[in-house]
């Protein structure tokens, strides 16, 4: 039985925002995963079904400056920011017009112009470079902050524990939000931790955390403002755990096997969209037709931006051998 | 060392196996010959979970448990240090680096603590681990597919293996398990076997791999064509393009001989020195960036000892200088590919 | 003034032992200061004086059999373990008596024969290493418990993360000492901590930690006693933080502009020699004469040690080309 | 790149300066004029401190206060990390590594963030940092002495530079901290000036710094003697005692040039190549080790590009493959002396 979530006090535009943003990625990823089977996209996909409420929710909470950091699983974080659909799905494709010219593809989503940077694969590694985010706005003194989203198996990297405690010390402002989907490859949480919570790991660093329900988006978008504002406050860093779950494989052709149906059931009975939907309708907010709608609008997008994809050009090979350097040096005649 | 060496013909039934099922075979053998070995790393063991990146250790912990196949955190110096630990204590650890290009967070570990405890302790410990580190790109963009071999060949304490085919792999994981020393064993993810990589460049490959015990001596080359014009040594992936550039060039009348390494440091200089001295042409050809990769050690080597066999200068070929983009069409401009490297051959031989 | 340890319950001749074995450090220390000073010594010395309790202290806990791991600072663990006077000496001056045959140095003193790996130099480096000890005793289910000596600038390392962490959920039979003498080279730990003791840092693993007095030889060897019988139970790992400081600069040449003379004046009222020796003769375990004549001992033995080094042969150069590996490899000949 | 380069000529009052003096000088004026510019690391700027592990930084924090001079916890990782990060946002950090034996402790951050960032993000990002890692053993042992230069030629996306005089020292750090790349300063503890090192070999090395604003650019050689029978490249330490070998070459009537490389990637490839040209006799001199070292690459870059100029083999010399030794008769017998170099010139010219 799927239970609607709190929407007390959502506007109706917010509240179809919030579905549009998250039914954007949900459908975005579940096509992805077809155009791979049939073997349009090269290389690997780990995808984000499950999770859309913690990238949205988070996303909706911060301003246009705001930078991200992102993961090996970035399709979520990277829609929810602003990187247009096209833009990402022509990276997937490993085409000239995707985000990062193609020379990202899916583990390194980003755009500049929308504040996130390339997403880091080395899990972690976004850990290590947000404080130098953070950093930059405050010596700059504005009021951008930084957000890191990050798993629970990456909470036993050793950068984990260097960049948190050194943001706590230097106060800056970054929102880590720590997404615990239980499991880490195929490694669940507890065989690697003997507590039960990422937010226990962060006391000794004198750092505030608060654990939300990851499908709950307005809840995720409340405590990442809560922690933003901490933040622009000069109050330092605050880590956000949100509880969530990824209804796929880790990777494309990972079968499952280290857990169970029936816990995957039970998640799916959380499901951030349609619980979301559902407080919606019940609320007044929005019809059916209204929720239809937006399906049809994203529907449409997507397959514009697959269209787009297809028949956007390759790279040009001899762009492989541009921007390993800012200012150039001859490759192969340098050194 | 011996200055060439071939596979052993095919002595009764054979047994065609991949690289995954010859190296889950040789650790399989040395687990059950030495008590002191085990595997650890992240997602080895878990049940019903992958049997490491690659299914290599699939079936291992039904067969040797879980004290001896042990699960990890995502803590790659967590590993990496506990290897290098029990290694110290007279244990044989393999620890697993799922793809090469995490062994930048343990860096540490092996270049300062593996390599350094024997000798800082005047040569009363040794550490004997084999770390297993898969190499190559595949359509994963610049995280998941370095060849970082050759920043390993330049810690003196190290050992650094690259084996290409499931004959050597086997024999040579089961040398690197004996070795008192620390041992990285870098495998090509595009040379394992397995299915489903074809588009990226995989390779279907099997070698017959014999039922009785071998190993392959750590620092032992392997001729794996005999040609007499030009010499290429070519390691991995690269490897194959290079025999098949040969067989280009063979239609062209050019007989190549073609090395492969298979151990980067200890280096069989002696099997290229022949070579050379019978060719006077080497191209050294490899998937690891070109600056300051092996071949440039090699090359170094050449021009020192053997500058006077040279009827032309020696010519390498590499990824290029750049990080590896995932677009498959630039990966190939990227990498060395048949085309490039038949290409060098022809100026090699011009 | 000088408040004497309690000794209830110590009995005269091991009370006379801790003694000796601090005083032996601390003797060691100061002579080879003198001899660096004079030029007889090459490189540099971090020294150990003032943190004598807590090498002896828990040493005094461990078994043969039990491995311990040190840092920069291993002088004062190296004879507390049982590295012997000479070759410890020898080992200062290059010379092929030293316990590593002048490959190892100062900072990576130690000795296989009494269970004491080279010391490791970067810090938290024996952090990551323990792991692998403590794993070896538990695989081959021996009653060995090894113990990690650090200090509290390196519970800011990754490694500290990652190997706590993995030693706690693995229940490894390891002792973690962390040596809180409040800096790390210049830098105090307040600037590097929002929290204020290095035992905060462990309940995010699980893990127990013991605060202790650093200055008093005889708690910390009943907190290092606890833990490993904990560890020898098989409950796993304990954090013991002592409080301690050392008396000297953080290596040679430090003029320790950091931190004011009254706050090592008082340190120096808390001398863990000197209030050891206060106690042995308060509580009557022993007179002045006996701590003289341990004075005495040391004396002589660090002279003979001195003496021992003076006259060792140089190592033969030759001999800087072997033991990089253990099955040779011919250097120069292959790559 | 030109293919000559000397130190010019002084103008006005001579103004000597150690290379500790130099790099401080340099920052101080770099920092002065771009608010961007900042200092991050262990020690760097605490009251009554060190100023950083050589006291390059001494005054800075009085001058530029506590914002821009940060101290940090005992964190490589964290400090890497902070400058990949700000330098992404625009800023120019100078991250200091104490010794370059604890780039080990960051080497992610550094080849896997710092280097592919800006290709990763298809061109639109750069990352402009200066990291400082001293280098140079001086009797430490196996942990603080290591000169780690060559792993670091092999990351594409990376720069590496390592002066060897005061004047050089201040142009360069100018140049590396307007460039909008990641640099690696690696500078030898031997060469500060400090007192106190001469028992360690160190040497009490001032050069004449001009006052106003220059910069040495990142690429450029500079001819340190001019000589016509045989050229050695050489940095650091290893270029004075390099030249102390020409001198004791020269009374044997043998006249060598001595090339100073500063840059080792980019390198500058033209100025060695002219001189071989002239010379026919190549030699190579580093204190890091032989294997992998920069010099394999150099070598084999003119293995390729000028064989036909040799009238020898090519030689190296550096430190042997092997942890380095503490006791001083040890730590000799590994590191390239005027000895070594001496001898090997007579090699290579025999
Ligand atoms: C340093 C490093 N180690 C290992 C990996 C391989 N790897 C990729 S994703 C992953 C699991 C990450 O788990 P978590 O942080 O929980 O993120 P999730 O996949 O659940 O989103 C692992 C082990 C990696 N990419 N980087
Ligand atoms: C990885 C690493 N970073 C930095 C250093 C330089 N360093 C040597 S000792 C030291 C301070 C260590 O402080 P702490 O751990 O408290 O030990 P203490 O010196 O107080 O015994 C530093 C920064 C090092 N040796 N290794
Ligand atoms: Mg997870
Ligand atoms: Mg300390």
């Amino acid at each position: 039985m799927i239970e609607p979530i709190d929407v007390t006090g959502l506007g109706r535009d917010e509240a179809l925002v919030l579905y549009r943003e998250m039914l954007r990625i949900r459908r975005f990823e579940d096509r992805v995963y077809q155009l791979f089977l049939k073997g349009e996209l090269p290389g690997t996909l780990h995808q984000y079904q499950g999770q859309e409420a913690v990238a949205v929710g988070a996303c909706q909470a911060l301003g246009p400056d705001d930078w991200i950091t992102s993961t090996h699983r970035p399709h979520g974080h990277a829609l929810a920011k602003g990187v247009t659909v096209r833009s990402a799905m022509a990276e997937l494709y490993g085409k000239a017009t995707g985000c990062c010219g193609g020379k990202g593809g899916s583990m390194h989503l980003g755009d500049p112009s929308v504040g996130m940077l390339p997403a880091i694969a080395i899990v972690a590694g976004g850990i290590s470079v947000v404080s130098g985010l953070g950093l930059a706005y405050k010596l700059q003194a504005t009021d951008q902050v930084a957000l890191c989203f990050f798993g629970e198996g990456a909470s036993n990297e050793g950068a984990f524990h260097e960049g948190l405690n050194f943001a706590a010390v230097q106060r800056l402002p970054i929102v880590y939000v720590c997404e615990n989907n239980i499991y880490g490859a195929s490694t669940p949480f507890h065989r690697t931790s003997l507590v039960p919570d990422v937010a226990n790991r962060v006391a000794g660093y004198g750092m505030p955390a608060v654990i939300v329900d990851g499908m709950d988006v307005v809840a995720v978008r409340a405590a990442v403002a809560e922690a933003r504002d901490r933040a622009q406050r000069g109050e330092g860093p605050t880590l956000i755990e949100a509880k969530t779950y990824r209804f796929a494989g880790h990777s494309r052709g990972d079968a499952r096997g280290y857990r169970s149906r029936d816990e995957e059931a039970a998640w799916k009975e959380k499901d951030a969209i349609e619980r979301l939907g559902l407080a919606i309708t019940s609320a007044g907010l929005g019809s059916e037709a209204d929720l239809a709608d937006v399906l049809a609008d994203v529907n449409a997008e997507l397959e514009d931006a697959v269209e787009f994809a297809r028949s956007s050009p390759d790279p040009d090979p001899a762009d492989a051998l541009t921007d390993a350097y800012a200012t150039a040096i001859a490759i192969g005649a340098a050194l | 060392m011996s200055t060439t060496a071939q596979e052993p013909a095919t002595v009764g039934t054979e047994r065609r196996l991949t690289i995954t099922e010859a190296i889950r075979e040789g650790i399989a053998e040395e687990m059950e010959r030495d008590p002191r070995v085990f595997l650890i790393g992240e997602d080895v063991g878990i049940p019903g979970g992958f049997g490491g990146a690659f299914g290599v250790y699939l079936g291992l912990p039904e067969r040797f448990g879980h004290e001896r196949i042990i699960d990890t955190p995502i803590s790659e110096k967590a590993i990496a240090g506990a290897a290098v630990g029990a290694a110290l204590m007279g244990l044989r650890p393999i620890p697993d680096m799922q793809y090469s290009d995490f062994l930048f967070e343990c860096m540490d570990e092996l270049v300062n603590q593996a390599a350094k405890m024997r000798y800082m302790s005047g040569g009363k410990l040794s550490v004997p681990l084999v770390m297993r580190a898969p190499v190559g790109t595949a359509n994963r963009g610049a995280q998941h597919g370095q060849c970082p071999e050759s920043y390993f060949i330049h810690v003196p304490g190290i050992k650094v293996v690259a084996p290409s085919d499931a004959y050597v792999a086997k024999g040579i994981i089961k040398a690197a398990i004996r070795d008192d020393d620390p041992v990285i064993v870098f495998e090509h993810k595009l040379l394992y076997g397995s299915k489903g990589r074809e588009q990226a460049g995989g390779m279907d490959l099997t070698a017959h791999v014999p039922e009785e015990d071998y190993v392959w001596p750590i620092g032992r080359a392997m001729v794996k064509r005999v040609g007499t014009d030009a010499t290429v040594v070519a390691t991995h992936l690269t490897l194959y393009r290079a025999l098949a550039a040969a067989e280009e060039l063979a239609a062209e009348g050019v007989s190549v001989e073609v090395i492969d390494p298979i151990s980067l440091q200890p280096f069989d200089l002696d099997t290229v020195f022949a070579s050379v001295e019978r060719t006077g042409r080497l191209l050294i050809a490899h998937e690891d960036t070109l600056t300051g990769g092996w071949g440039a050690e090699l090359a170094a080597r050449v021009a020192q000892e053997r500058l006077y066999s040279l009827e032309a200068p020696i010519r390498r070929v590499a990824a290029h200088d750049v990080p590896l983009p995932v677009a498959p069409v630039l990966e190939q401009a990227v990498v060395p590919t048949q085309q490039r490297i038949a290409d060098e051959l022809r100026l090699l031989l011009a």
